[in-house]
This record gives C-alpha cells, sequence and structure tokens, in this order.
C-alpha cells in the first residue's frame, strides 16, 4: 500500500465515470506517491481505459475528485491537465496523420530533458522515418511515436495504455528497459495497463486490478510477483503466468 | 442452435428490411389523397412530386452509395431538354418523352461516371459541379437547339395514355408525376434491398474492405450513377411535359445545392428521405414566400440553421417515432 | 361596389434580378398611391408574388394566381425567360400578359394575350447605329453578354451599321464572367472608333471601371450601347467612369418635362435612395395600361375585352409619348440619344436627341 | 506440396524507403504459415501487395500459377486470395449477418442482381448461416457491427474473409487488441480451418504464432532473413537478435 | 500577350485573397464553410461604409475590413460554429448555406439590393507602360498584396509550431486536448483569421468584381474552384490553383472568346480527374 514517507503526486477519490449515458467506473479511489509507478490490470473491458482516459480527462465524469500534486484537476480541461505535468499514451495510438514524425512530437513539446533528439536515440527507427507523415507508419512505429509523444511533454505522471501492443518481443524488451531505467533512476511516475500481467509486475511499485468499473485488489506489486495465484483469481491464469 | 432454425431465422432477418412498413402505405395513401384534398394546391403537388423523384434520384447515389453530388442538375436538364425536343419536334407523347429522357440521363450518367469514382467528397462535389456548368454552358450556347436563354418554347404535349390533357389546374400533371414517382419508387426500393443494393452500402461504409469482399467497386458505382441519372432525368422530363416549358434554369447550380438541401432535411439513406425533404422544403419555401415575398430568403435560412444545430435530430426522432406508431397500430389491426 | 379587379404581378424580387423586381414593385405601388386604385369603377387589387428569377416558379406562380385567386392580369416578368414561361399560361386562360421589363423582340409573339410596357432591344440598338454612322464612326466592336437579350443588341446594331456602311468586329461575353479584361485587351488591339456594349444592369458599373483602367477612352474609343449600362438605379455609385458614354434608350431619370420630374420626385420620397430607372417606367406605364383599358372597357375585366381595349391605347407618359402597337402589342415610344454627364452634383444621362415613334424594328420589316 | 501462392522479386518502395526488397515467397498448399520480422519491417506492405492494395514497385505475383500482380483487388477474392486487416476494416452500419450475407453474394456471383432478393435466395441464406455457426456470431446477427465490442469485431472481421472461400487467407495480427482468453478461441477457429485453405499469418505474439506455424518466415527492412521450421527459427541466432530478443522461447 | 498574362495572374490573386480564408478554415480546420463569401461580404460593406460614410481612405478601410470580418468570424464562431466541428460535412454544407441566405436577404434589408462602388485613390487609378506591357495600377497592388499575403500564409502554416498544433488539433482534437494542445483557442483564432482574410479579400475585390447582397452565392463556385484544386494541405497549393486558373481564364478568353465560359469549369474538371487531391497534394497512403 502507498508508502506514507513519500509525497503524494495523485489522488483520485471517488471517481464516477463514462460515456454518454453509460457509466463505467465506479467509485474508484487510488493514490500514487511521488516516483512510483502503477500497473493498472483487469479483464478486456472492465474499464482500464476509461480510467486513464479519466485521468487525463476526455470521458465523462459523473462524480469524485482528481487532485494531481496537490492541485485540484476534478474541473480542469484535457490541456490544463496536460500542462499540469500528464502525458498520455492513448490505447489507439491516434497518431496525427497529417503532421510529420518530428512535427508529432514538436508539436506537443514542453520545456525539460526530453526532446526529440532524445525520443530518437530512444528508438532509432523513427528517426529514420522522421520526414514520413503520420498515416504512412507501420503499426509498430505508431506505437513508438505515441509513446515518444507523450515523453515529449515531460511529464510528472506518464499514462501508458497498452504500450507494448504490436511491437515486436524485441523492441518490447528494450522498452521495458527503457521504462524501468525511467522509473527508477529519473523518478518519473507512470500508470501502465498492460494485457500480459507479468511483463510489467517488475516494473511498477504497485498493481491495482479493476473488474466491472470497481477496484477489487490494490496491492504492492512485488506482493503480486511474490504470491501469482492471487492475480491468478482476477486475472485468469493466462495472463498472469 | 440447429443449423434449419438458423437460415429460418437468416431469412427472416433478411425479409425485415424489405417488408412493406404500415407507416409507408399510409404515406402513399395519403399522397394520392392529396389529389382530393388539396385540389387548389395541384400544382405545388406536381412541382412537389417532381423534387421528390428528383431528391430519390440523389438519394440512391449519396444515401445509399455515399456518392456527393453537387451537379445533379445536369441529368435533370439533360432529361428535361430531351423530352421536351422529343416532344417539340417527334412525338408528343408524355410516355415516350419519359423515356427519351430517362435514357439521354442515363446515357450522361454512364459517360461521366468514370469522373466520380476517386477522390474526396469534396473533389466529387466539384467535378460534378462543374460538369454540370459545362452542361449549363452548353446549353446556352447550343440556342438553336436549346432556345438558349429565352428558354425551349413551343412544347405541346399530348393526353397522357391519349385520355387525360394536360389542364391548367394541374389535375392530371399531379396524378401523372405521382403515378411515375410511385414506379420509380417501387423500382428503387426493390433496388436497395438486392444484392445490388447490398453492395453499394458495402462500398459506401468501407470500400477498402468491400473490394477485400469481392466487389468490383468501381463498376458497381458506375451503374448506380448511370439509374441516378435516369432517374434525375425521368424528374427533368415530368418537369419539361408538365410545364411544357425548358429554360437553362433546369441546368443551374442552385438546383443542385437545393436538391442537397431536402435530401439533408429529408435524412439520406431511406429513399423516404428525399420525399419527405421536397415535401417540406417545397411547403416551408411556399409559405414564408407569401408572407414575405422579399426577404424569404432569410427565414429558409435560419430555419436550416436551427436544423442543423438542434433541430434535425428532433425532426427526424418525430418521424421515427410516428412511424413506430403506426406500426403499432398496424400490428394492431392485424391481430 | 364591383368586386376588385385582382393583379397578379410576378417578380424576380430575390436572386441575381432583385433590383429589377424592386424597382417595378416600387412603381406600382407609386402608381397605386398617385393615381388611385379605382378605374373604371373598380378597385386594383395587386398579389405580388417573387420567382427569384425562376422560369418554372413564375410559371406556376402564373397558374396558382389564375386558377386559385382568378387574377384578371398577369404583369411583371423581369426577364425573357419568365415571360416567355407564361405566355402558354396567358393563352389557355385569356388572360392579358403585361411585359413590365423583359426586352426580347420576340416575346409579344409567343401569345396574343402579352402586350408590353417596356421597350425591346433592337428598338434601342438600331438608333444608336444609325446616331453612330451619322457621327463619324466607321468602325465598331461590340461586346455584348452571351445570352437573350446580348444578342438580340448586337445583331440588330451590327445589321444596321453594316448597313449603313460601317465594318463592325464582335466578341461575347459568358454569363458568368467576373473580369473583363481578356475582351476589353481585345477590343484596344482593335483600335475601334467605338465600343459598343450591351451587359445585364448590375455588371454595367464593372464593365466601365474596366474600359478606363485599360485607358480605352484616352485611346479615343467612344463607348457607345443602350441604356441598360448606365442604368439610373446604379449610376450615381460608378462615378466619373461613366462620363462621356453614349447610350439610346426610352428613359431617363432626367428626362426634361414637369411630369418627370413629379415622378421622380414622388418616387424617391417614397423609396430614400432609389432612382427609378427604366424597369420603373415600365411598371408604372402597365399599370398605367391596366387602369386605361379598364376605363375603356368600363370595369369588364374579360380577357378579351382588356386585350382589344389595350390595343392601340396611347398616353403621355413620364417618358414621353407612348402607344400600344395594335398589330403586335409592344410599345411604340421615343428613343432617346444621351450622354452621361453631371448635373449639380449628380451623374445624369442627359438627352440631346431624339428619335420619334420607333416601333420594334425587327417586327416592322416583317 | 504444390505452392498455391508464390512471389518473386516482389519490391516496393515509398520514396525513399524500400519497404519491401525482392522478397521471393512460397505458400504451399495446406500450409500454415508465419510470416514475423521487427516493426517497420514491410509485413503490412507484403500483404498489401499480394491483395493489391499496393502496387508493387517491381517483381511478380502468382496465385496457383497466374500472374495476378496487376490484377484489380476483386478479381484476386475471385480467384481465391482473402485477407484481414491489422485495423478492423468493417460495414459500420450493418449487421453481422448483412456483412457476411454480401460477401457469399459476391462469392456466389449475385452482386450485381438489382432485383432478386436476399431473402429468396436459399444458397445464400444456406451459406451464409453456416458461417455464422462456424465463428459463433449467430447469437449477435442482427447487432449494428459498430456497437459491438472489439473481440467479436475481429471475428467478423476473419469471417467475412472466409467467407469468401478463400484458397489463401491472409491474416495480418488478427489477434491484436483481443484479450488472452478469446485469443484462443479465435486461433483454434483458424486452425479448424479446412486442410485445403492455406493461410499466412502476421503476428507478433510469439504464442500464437509458435503454437500455430508449421513453417516461418523472419523478414527484416524488408528482406526475407531466415524461412524454417518454427524450431529452426526459435535457435536462429540472427532471428534472435534481429527480432525474438533474448527473453525468448528456446 | 504580356498584358493578358498580367490581367490574368491579377485575376488569380484576387481569386486567392477571396479563396484562401476558406482554405484556411476549410484546409486546415476540416470545416465546409459555404458562408465565407458572407464574410467577404461583410469586408465589402465595411470598406464601403468606412469610405463613403466615415470618409476614410481606402488604405485604412483594408485593415478595418479585415478586423471586422475576423471580429464577427469570432464571435458567431464562439456563438454557433463551435457545435457544428463534430457534425458531418453535410451538415455544416447545410448550415453555412443556410448562414448565406440569411446574410443575402439580410444585406438586402439593411444596404438595399444594388451594386456598391468605391472609389480609389488616384494613385491606385490608371495604367503605365512597362516594356510593352500595360500594367494597371490597381492590379499591380492587389498582386503585391496578395503575394505577400500567400509568403507568410505559407510560412506561418508549414514552418511554424502554430500551423502544427493546429494540423494536430484538426486530425484528432480529443487526442491533442489530452496532450496539451488548447484545441478550442486554436480554432477561434484560426477560425478569425480565416475570417478576416475573407473580408480582406471581399473589399480588395470590389473594385473588380463588384459588391453587392448576392455576392456570397454568385462568387461561392470560384472560392470552392480554388480551394479544391489547389488541395486542402498547404496554401501554395490554392495559390497556384488560383494562379493557374485565373491566368488560364483570362488568356482563353482573350485568345477563344468562343470557349470563354467552359475553360474554368473545364480546367477544373480536367486537374481534379488526374490530381484528386489537389495539386500539392502530398502522397497518401
Ligand atoms: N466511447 C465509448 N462509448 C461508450 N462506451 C464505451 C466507449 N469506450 C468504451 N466503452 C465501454 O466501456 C467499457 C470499458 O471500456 P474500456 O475501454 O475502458 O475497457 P478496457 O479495460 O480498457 O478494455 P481493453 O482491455 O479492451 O482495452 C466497455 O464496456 C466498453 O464497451
Ligand atoms: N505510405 C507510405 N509512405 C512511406 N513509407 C511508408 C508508407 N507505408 C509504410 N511505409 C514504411 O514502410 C515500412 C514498412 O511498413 P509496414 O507497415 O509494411 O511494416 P510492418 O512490417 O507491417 O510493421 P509492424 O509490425 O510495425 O506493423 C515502414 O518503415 C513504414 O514506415
Ligand atoms: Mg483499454
Ligand atoms: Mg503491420
Amino acid at each position: 500500500m502507498p508508502d506514507a514517507s513519500l509525497p503524494e503526486l495523485l489522488k483520485i477519490e471517488k471517481l464516477s465515470a463514462g460515456y454518454g449515458e453509460a457509466q463505467v467506473l465506479f467509485d474508484i479511489d487510488l493514490t500514487l506517491a511521488e516516483g512510483h509507478s502503477l500497473a493498472l490490470l483487469g479483464r478486456n473491458g472492465v474499464g482500464k481505459t476509461t480510467l486513464v482516459n479519466s485521468i487525463i480527462g476526455v470521458t465523462r465524469r459523473r462524480g469524485g475528485r482528481i487532485v494531481l500534486a496537490g492541485r485540484d484537476l476534478t474541473a480542469a480541461s484535457p490541456e490544463q491537465r496536460a500542462h499540469a505535468g500528464i502525458g498520455w499514451v492513448p490505447q489507439e495510438r491516434n497518431i496525427f496523420k497529417s503532421l510529420t514524425v518530428l512535427e508529432n512530437l514538436t508539436a506537443v513539446a514542453r520545456p525539460g530533458p526530453w526532446d526529440a533528439a532524445r525520443v530518437f536515440g530512444m528508438f532509432p527507427r523513427l528517426a529514420e522515418r522522421k520526414t514520413n507523415l503520420g498515416n504512412q507508419l507501420s503499426g509498430g512505429e505508431q506505437q513508438m511515436l505515441a509513446i515518444g509523444r507523450a515523453l515529449m511533454l515531460n511529464p510528472k505522471l506518464l499514462l501508458l495504455d497498452e504500450p507494448t501492443e504490436g511491437l515486436a518481443p524485441i523492441i518490447v524488451e528494450e522498452l521495458l528497459k527503457a521504462l524501468k531505467a525511467l522509473f527508477r533512476e529519473e523518478g518519473l511516475s507512470a500508470i501502465v495497463i498492460e494485457q500480459h500481467a507479468r511483463k510489467i509486475l517488475e516494473l511498477t511499485d504497485e498493481t491495482i486490478v479493476l473488474e466491472r468499473g470497481r477496484v477489487v485488489l490494490a496491492e504492492r506489486s512485488a506482493t503480486l510477483i511474490a504470491e501469482p495465484e492471487r492475480l491468478e483469481h482476477h486475472l485468469g491464469l493466462a495472463a498472469a503466468a | 442452435m440447429t443449423m434449419p432454425v438458423l437460415e429460418t431465422r437468416v431469412r427472416q432477418a433478411l425479409f425485415a428490411s424489405r417488408r412493406w412498413h404500415p407507416a409507408e402505405i399510409v404515406f402513399w395513401c395519403l399522397a394520392f389523397a392529396a389529389f382530393l384534398l388539396f385540389p387548389r394546391n395541384l400544382l405545388l403537388l406536381n412541382e412537389i412530386a417532381i423534387l421528390a423523384l428528383f431528391a430519390l434520384s440523389l438519394d440512391l447515389i449519396l444515401g445509399y452509395a455515399g456518392i456527393v453530388s453537387l451537379g445533379h442538375a445536369a441529368f435533370l436538364g439533360m432529361g428535361a431538354y430531351a423530352a421536351g425536343l422529343l416532344a417539340k419536334h417527334v412525338t408528343a407523347d408524355p410516355f415516350a418523352g419519359l423515356l427519351a429522357g430517362m435514357g439521354a440521363a442515363g446515357l450522361l450518367g454512364l459517360v461521366t461516371s468514370p469522373l466520380v469514382l476517386r477522390g474526396t467528397d469534396l473533389t466529387r462535389l466539384m467535378i460534378t459541379l462543374g460538369v454540370a456548368l459545362i452542361l449549363y454552358e452548353l446549353a446556352n450556347s447550343f440556342s438553336t437547339l436549346t432556345g438558349g436563354a429565352d428558354g425551349l418554347q413551343g412544347i405541346m404535349m399530348a393526353p397522357v395514355l391519349g385520355l387525360f390533357d394536360f389542364d391548367i389546374f394541374g389535375r392530371t400533371a399531379y396524378l401523372y408525376s405521382l403515378s411515375v414517382l410511385f414506379l420509380l419508387f417501387l423500382i428503387a426500393r426493390r433496388v436497395v434491398h438486392s444484392p445490388f443494393g447490398l453492395s453499394l452500402r458495402a462500398i459506401r461504409d468501407n470500400p477498402l474492405r468491400a473490394a477485400a469482399s469481392g466487389v468490383p467497386n468501381d463498376r458497381r458505382l458506375a451503374a448506380v450513377y448511370t439509374l441516378a441519372a435516369a432517374y434525375a432525368g425521368a424528374a427533368g422530363a415530368l418537369l419539361a411535359q408538365t410545364t411544357q416549358f425548358v429554360s437553362l434554369d433546369v441546368l443551374d447550380f442552385h438546383r443542385s445545392a437545393d436538391l442537397m438541401l431536402v435530401l439533408i432535411i429529408g435524412g439520406a439513406g431511406y429513399l423516404y428521405g428525399g420525399l419527405i425533404g421536397a415535401i417540406a422544403f417545397k411547403l416551408l419555401q411556399d409559405l414564408i414566400a407569401s408572407f414575405t415575398p422579399q426577404y424569404w430568403m432569410f427565414w429558409i435560412g435560419l430555419f436550416l440553421v436551427l436544423f442543423v444545430l438542434g433541430g434535425r435530430e428532433m425532426i427526424h426522432g418525430a418521424v421515427k417515432a410516428a412511424a413506430a406508431r403506426f406500426a403499432r397500430l398496424g400490428k394492431g389491426a392485424a391481430r | 361596389a364591383q368586386e376588385a379587379v385582382k393583379i397578379g404581378l410576378i417578380l424576380p424580387m430575390t436572386g441575381p434580378f432583385a433590383s429589377t423586381g424592386k424597382q417595378i414593385d416600387a412603381a406600382v405601388k407609386l402608381f397605386l398611391a398617385r393615381e388611385g386604385a379605382t378605374h373604371g369603377g373598380r378597385k386594383l387589387e395587386v398579389i405580388l408574388k417573387d420567382d427569384a428569377g425562376n422560369a418554372d416558379a413564375t410559371r406556376r406562380l402564373a397558374q396558382e394566381l389564375v386558377v386559385n385567386d382568378k387574377v384578371s392580369v398577369l404583369a411583371g416578368f423581369g426577364l425573357t425567360p419568365l415571360a416567355m414561361a407564361t405566355a402558354q399560361i396567358a393563352t389557355q386562360a385569356k388572360v392579358p400578359e403585361i411585359v413590365m421589363a423583359a426586352a426580347t423582340a420576340s416575346i409579344t409573339e409567343a401569345s396574343p394575350y402579352i402586350v408590353r410596357t417596356s421597350f425591346t432591344l433592337p428598338q434601342a440598338s438600331e438608333p444608336m447605329a444609325h446616331w453612330a454612322a451619322k457621327n463619324g464612326v466607321k468602325k465598331v466592336f461590340t461586346v455584348v453578354t452571351d445570352y437573350g437579350p446580348g444578342i438580340d443588341a448586337e445583331t440588330s446594331f451590327a445589321n444596321t451599321f453594316k448597313e449603313a456602311g460601317g465594318t463592325v468586329e464582335s466578341v461575347r461575353i459568358p454569363l458568368r464572367n467576373p473580369d473583363f479584361a481578356p475582351f476589353l485587351q481585345r477590343v484596344s488591339e482593335a483600335k475601334p472608333d467605338a465600343l459598343f456594349v450591351f451587359v445585364p444592369s448590375g455588371v454595367g458599373a464593372q464593365f466601365m471601371k474596366q474600359f478606363i483602367e485599360r485607358g480605352l477612352d484616352k485611346a479615343g474609343v467612344k463607348l457607345i450601347g443602350t441604356g441598360d449600362v448606365v442604368d439610373d438605379d446604379i449610376l450615381e455609385g460608378m462615378g466619373d467612369v461613366a462620363l462621356g458614354a453614349i447610350t439610346t434608350h426610352h428613359y431617363s431619370a432626367a428626362h426634361d418635362s414637369p411630369a418627370n420630374k413629379a415622378f421622380v420626385e414622388a418616387f424617391q420620397k417614397a423609396n430614400p435612395g432609389m432612382r427609378p430607372n427604366f424597369m420603373a417606367v415600365g411598371g408604372y406605364d402597365g399599370m398605367k395600361l391596366i387602369a386605361k383599358a379598364l376605363d375603356a372597357t368600363k370595369g369588364d375585366a374579360s380577357g378579351d375585352k382588356l386585350i382589344a381595349a389595350m390595343k392601340g391605347a396611347s398616353w403621355e407618359s413620364v417618358r414621353g409619348p407612348v402607344k400600344i402597337d395594335p398589330d403586335t402589342r409592344d410599345i411604340i415610344q421615343n428613343i432617346y440619344v444621351r450622354k452621361t454627364q453631371k448635373l449639380g452634383s449628380e451623374l445624369h444621362n442627359v438627352e440631346f436627341e431624339t428619335i420619334k415613334d420607333v416601333k420594334d424594328p425587327v417586327k416592322a420589316r416583317k | 506440396m504444390s505452392a498455391v501462392l508464390q512471389t518473386f522479386d516482389l519490391s516496393k518502395s515509398f520514396g525513399g524507403i524500400t519497404a519491401t526488397d525482392h522478397v521471393d515467397f512460397t505458400l504451399a498448399k495446406g500450409a500454415r504459415h508465419a510470416l514475423i520480422g521487427p516493426n517497420g519491417a514491410g509485413k503490412t506492405t507484403f500483404v498489401n501487395q499480394l491483395t493489391g492494395v499496393l502496387r508493387p514497385s517491381s517483381g511478380r505475383i502468382e496465385l496457383m500459377g497466374e500472374d495476378i500482380t496487376r490484377l484489380p483487388r476483386e478479381a484476386r477474392v475471385k480467384r481465391g486470395l482473402a485477407r484481414t486487416f491489422q485495423i478492423n476494416q468493417l460495414f459500420g452500419t450493418m449487421t453481422p449477418l448483412e456483412m457476411i450475407a454480401l460477401v457469399t453474394s459476391e462469392r456466389l456471383g449475385r452482386g450485381s442482381h438489382p432485383f432478386r432478393a436476399l431473402d429468396r435466395d436459399l444458397e445464400l441464406v444456406g451459406q451464409t448461416a453456416e458461417i455464422l455457426t462456424r465463428f459463433r456470431i449467430d447469437d449477435i446477427m442482427d447487432r449494428r457491427i459498430a456497437t459491438l465490442p472489439y473481440g467479436k469485431q475481429r471475428q467478423i472481421e476473419i469471417a467475412a474473409a472466409f467467407a469468401a472461400r478463400p484458397s489463401v487467407l491472409l491474416l495480418d495480427e488478427p489477434a491484436a487488441g483481443v484479450p488472452e482468453a478469446e485469443r484462443r478461441d479465435l486461433m483454434q477457429t483458424v486452425a479448424a480451418l479446412p486442410d485445403d485453405v492455406s493461410v499466412l499469418l502476421i503476428e507478433h505474439d510469439m504464442d500464437l504464432v509458435f503454437r500455430f506455424a508449421t513453417r516461418i518466415t523472419v523478414l527484416v527492412n524488408g528482406r526475407v532473413l531466415a524461412e524454417g521450421t518454427p524450431e529452426e527459427m526459435a535457435h536462429d541466432p540472427a532471428v534472435r537478435a534481429a527480432y525474438l530478443g533474448e527473453g525468448a522461447h528456446a | 500577350m504580356l498584358t493578358i498574362l498580367f490581367d490574368g495572374i491579377a485575376y488569380g490573386m484576387v481569386l486567392f485573397v477571396l479563396g484562401c480564408g476558406l482554405s484556411v478554415t476549410m484546409g486546415l480546420m476540416n470545416f465546409v464553410n459555404l458562408a465565407h463569401g458572407a464574410f467577404a461580404m461583410l469586408g465589402g460593406y465595411v470598406a464601403v461604409l468606412a469610405m463613403q460614410r466615415l470618409g476614410l481612405p481606402f488604405l485604412a478601410s483594408l485593415p478595418l475590413a479585415f478586423l471586422a470580418a475576423a471580429l464577427v468570424g469570432v464571435v458567431l464562431e464562439r456563438l454557433i460554429y463551435r457545435p457544428m466541428y463534430t457534425k458531418s460535412h453535410l451538415d455544416q454544407v447545410m448550415f453555412s448555406i443556410g448562414l448565406v441566405f440569411m446574410a443575402v436577404a439580410g444585406t438586402d434589408w439593411l444596404m438595399g439590393s444594388t451594386q456598391q462602388f468605391i472609389r480609389l485613390p488616384d494613385w491606385l487609378q490608371g495604367r503605365f507602360e512597362v516594356a510593352g506591357i500595360g500594367i494597371g495600377r490597381y492590379r499591380l497592388f492587389v498582386i503585391v498584396v496578395c503575394g505577400l499575403l500567400a509568403v507568410s500564409l505559407q510560412w506561418g502554416f508549414t514552418r511554424t509550431r502554430f500551423g502544427s498544433r493546429l494540423r494536430a488539433a484538426v486530425d484528432d482534437a480529443r487526442v491533442a486536448r489530452g496532450l496539451g494542445i488548447p484545441v478550442n483557442r486554436l480554432f477561434a483564432l484560426t477560425f478569425a483569421l480565416g475570417s478576416g482574410l475573407a473580408g480582406l479579400g471581399g473589399a480588395l475585390g470590389i473594385e473588380l468584381m463588384g459588391l453587392d447582397p448576392t455576392f456570397p452565392l454568385k462568387f461561392m463556385i470560384y472560392f470552392l474552384i480554388v480551394v479544391t484544386v489547389g488541395g486542402t494541405s498547404s496554401i501554395t497549393g490554392p495559390f497556384f490553383a488560383a494562379m493557374l486558373l485565373g491566368v488560364a481564364d483570362v488568356v482563353g478568353k482573350y485568345l477563344v472568346p468562343q470557349v470563354g465560359a467552359f475553360i474554368i469549369y473545364a480546367l477544373m474538371v480536367v486537374l481534379l480527374i488526374t490530381r484528386p487531391h489537389g495539386l500539392f497534394a502530398r502522397a497518401r497512403a
């Protein structure tokens, strides 16, 4: 459970949200300490993406509060939230198709250690495709660009929605290594959604599991690595394996 | 589910989409009853019927195949001139004229169809517009044939079926136009519920997948474009025959633009949109214009703006609700 | 009292020809105000409809006016096709159709019930050709808009002028044409003595401006034409570019007669900011004609009686003496040669020569 | 085993980028073949050329011995080449029933028929029903496709491709975005396809690839790096270095 | 011949200025705003009133036309345009045609249906000759102003971050906001710019094309031709399209007046068939 010694970065209280008339999330409570990262697990359609989208503010909120680094963002617009320090990698990638790779990065850039050169260092493939338009990229290249784009905001909190989807195994390996370094060495916080739990438990400090829009399990990731049967119970054998 | 059960369900589901809805029957009964109900407005009704046929034509390509056009007047004009010229120089028989109008416009549609196969909505809008404008200028240039800006004079129509003369009250005109509309509507209804119609919807929804499913997109689009052109040609022929006059105006840009409005007001893609739109548009225009002949445009404009800003769902919702109520009534009666 | 006589007035009140409709509508209202609404013992009731310049709308409105409103007279008709589209109805219903604006010569031949109180283009163009030939012009370049009236003007001018021994070159401008540069450039290269122009009155100003901009006036090219280019309605706005244009027409707001002065004054009082032009006069005289016919029939508004009464009717119009030709039902009137000049601070077409009692030359020749 | 689909020297370049580079490839009859490779290796581009979405810069494609390099897309489908898309390409406003009926009607050559009623066509009805059961989408057959959950849509994507009764089926990341649990169902469906259908699978999920494929081709930078049995590929050092990485199955 | 070429270029420039505002809203914001001509008309009338009623000089009335149209643009954007962004193109067409109708009838009511004119300052009137080419002063003025405008717009949209952020916002407004791009502000600004340019074009165009209440309808086709032929992905596209069409139209009418009316339409159809995404469309996948 959250480490009381570290200052709080994100605090979510009784958050309910959905799309249009449909409510997807019910009374979510969540706290994340600065420098910590969180694995967000759950079966298909339980509302993982909806939770991440509600943090950035593109869903319909029906109640609850969101506080980032002491600042109440409940009523803030998505762009204000982004400015407050949230970087978002949407599930569908949503690369800007009429911008080049480079423009996709610079259009959202905010000052900080991450710039285009550093992103290209992380994904050399993107550097080779610098002048391709967003819709002239392979599926995996788009995924890399989406991650790089979020980093360009130099966020305090990174929201990664299935970041390894569609990536070659070797790239996945490298990406996970890079993320680990970011979390451990640069103290970046993140919320990571992943279908394959085992890939990210090592990477994160804490884990929550959603079921039908509610939190059903909140635990330290290390504990879950040690006790895999607890995850299995919620996710089914496959994912926890 | 066992196979035979499933097959029956599949058949039923496929049948459901083409079954006659009670509201449809009521609609057509009312259309014919209007002849008796509004004897003073037959001329307006005739115009509505013709506009409805014209809109039905656009619905075939826009609502079912996703081809936008801002030059549909080209086919209206082609049909009108063909029918008018035929009546003037060859035979005054209305049906011959109708066929000539449809044939000429259909041919034009076939010839110009390669132009609309590719490109975005915007390019299609402009290409069709361009074709219509070129046709307009051609009709103006060949004034010895078309009468140019003075219009095609001296069309005299023979009685419909040799029996019903076109009278000044528009009795024959309305019944004739409405019957042609109804007949062509029946054909259109068949077509959109056929395998051909289904493939059009497929192309509209997703041309990439349609091609990957074995649909020859280009040929189907050309076919429906030609068919729609023939329909517009029929509308043109009716216009020429019932007004016994053709002017360059039939080819004008505002015809195509108004048509678009008509179809959007009524809603595209369910065949009745154009008909309902035509009724709404003409009545509204007539009503407002009789109040304020000088500034009616303002009120039509305001209507359009409000309609899009909020009223569209309302009106379409109301239409659906009314249809549903009829359906319930119909079922009640059947029971 | 007897029932009112209804007049169906169909005009383009919206669209590109709205100004025509407005002039006529204003003139018709002015007529009723000045000369009373009761004639031949019957009250005149005008029903105004807008056809926006669309022929099939005109036709339907005419039909409805006849069938539903039982009008005794149809009037208005801003453009040739609009008048033509209605001809059949006039014939079928035996209702007089008073053409107050449209100017193609052949209109009155479309139905025996059509009577015209405006003018025909040949009527205005031929005198121009005569005048030009007499005043030392040898070579003319004609520039007309490519549609019925333009072609009418071109042919009648060119034929007459050639007969008088001149040479003519011609070019036609498409209906939708925002820039006149290419046509004026041809004129400037041909170096004619005069440029004869006919364009619909709305674009006249544009034409004149470019004529001056291209320096054709300085190159010694005279600008001549029918009165349409220097339409009184917009003359003031054209500014000095219009100065010096020589035109022939049947009406100018500056026509020098007490009757006209009173008319212009009353018109401007009722419609601030507007100056009556030849459309207004066509409308005013159209009403006059109807009133006179009713007087003659003692209130009998049946079509044949009215038409019979209209044939040969004559009166002193604000444009000068006019008469309805009993054979052609077209108007016989004076055509004036005018020069555009400043009168005080205002621009006007000042008449300086009169050709009396001009019939429509096309029909006169037949 | 005889070849059903072959490419010779197939190349495609976008401006300066060569996405597929002289690829010679053979798909055997009845094969369960997987195509893997790093991101941007040219896999999707390759499939797009096979199906006619992209026109090759050079090279030749043969389907059952016939040159189809320049045939339009729908003609290839008629000759037995069907595909699924990496990103769903469905008819959003139709129901699954209508979508399958459409593919079936095109295959039966009914598509240009303007007057026949769909429900009167017993052959069409029968075959449509058969596909609906085979892919277990009969329970949702009259809901609008756009409103269905992603996993179902994925299944419809494959069902629609299969409804064309292809002799060669190309599957571009069919399991992407499909949950673990449903993934196996999906692959079982594919594995259970009749033997005479040859399948080419593109996938980044190595569990699936190794479970499904009997032969694997590895594409890197537009070129064929290696080809062989799953066993051989898993141990090939070049493949491990370029694609599988260290943590891969042995 | 060169004179006529010059005339063609000037005509093309006017087309460009009238159309480029539309390529801004339609191309960059993906909003089909047929009411564009109404903003141009507004600019035109503002210039006319400023000169006639307030006695302002011509040059001062130009920025005024720009500002007035931009201001009205912003207000309308806030009030009624915004909900339209997410609607279909057909809805947008209908909505903006409605606005055009209202503008046409409203202007007619306020200002009357007659043509409006302005008086140019003396230094812009007449023409001079250079090497046998007759050059109209006003046409030259238009060419210079529009040329500068074209260059700065092209630079603004492709080379600046403003441009790429705007395109991002158009591609996917939801995600753009989530990544910190102030979509609403960008759109309002862009809309103002587009409307302002229309207003400026309207004011510049009075002298060459006239001004009356039917202006937005009369010239709608020309704006659309320029924008579609030019493509919606850049400013250079519409610029060269306007030039090409202007020159072809003028030169064609000069050489073969008999087919004058067809040239511009035929050229448009041919260009659109060969380059369906516009003259300079970037390659698409
Ligand atoms: N735009 C939307 N409108 C309406 N309902 C939606 C929308 N997006 C998602 N939903 C519904 O909300 C629920 C939660 O979806 P969400 O995408 O948050 O799940 P998830 O846990 O991220 O699933 P996955 O593993 O498939 O990404 C699902 O039932 C889904 O159908
Ligand atoms: N239209 C295009 N223009 C320019 N380059 C393109 C275009 N389409 C694809 N590419 C490039 O071609 C290369 C091959 O792309 P392709 O989509 O075939 O890769 P892939 O093997 O399917 O990758 P992934 O596994 O990531 O989906 C990529 O580097 C991509 O950037
Ligand atoms: Mg998700
Ligand atoms: Mg791919």
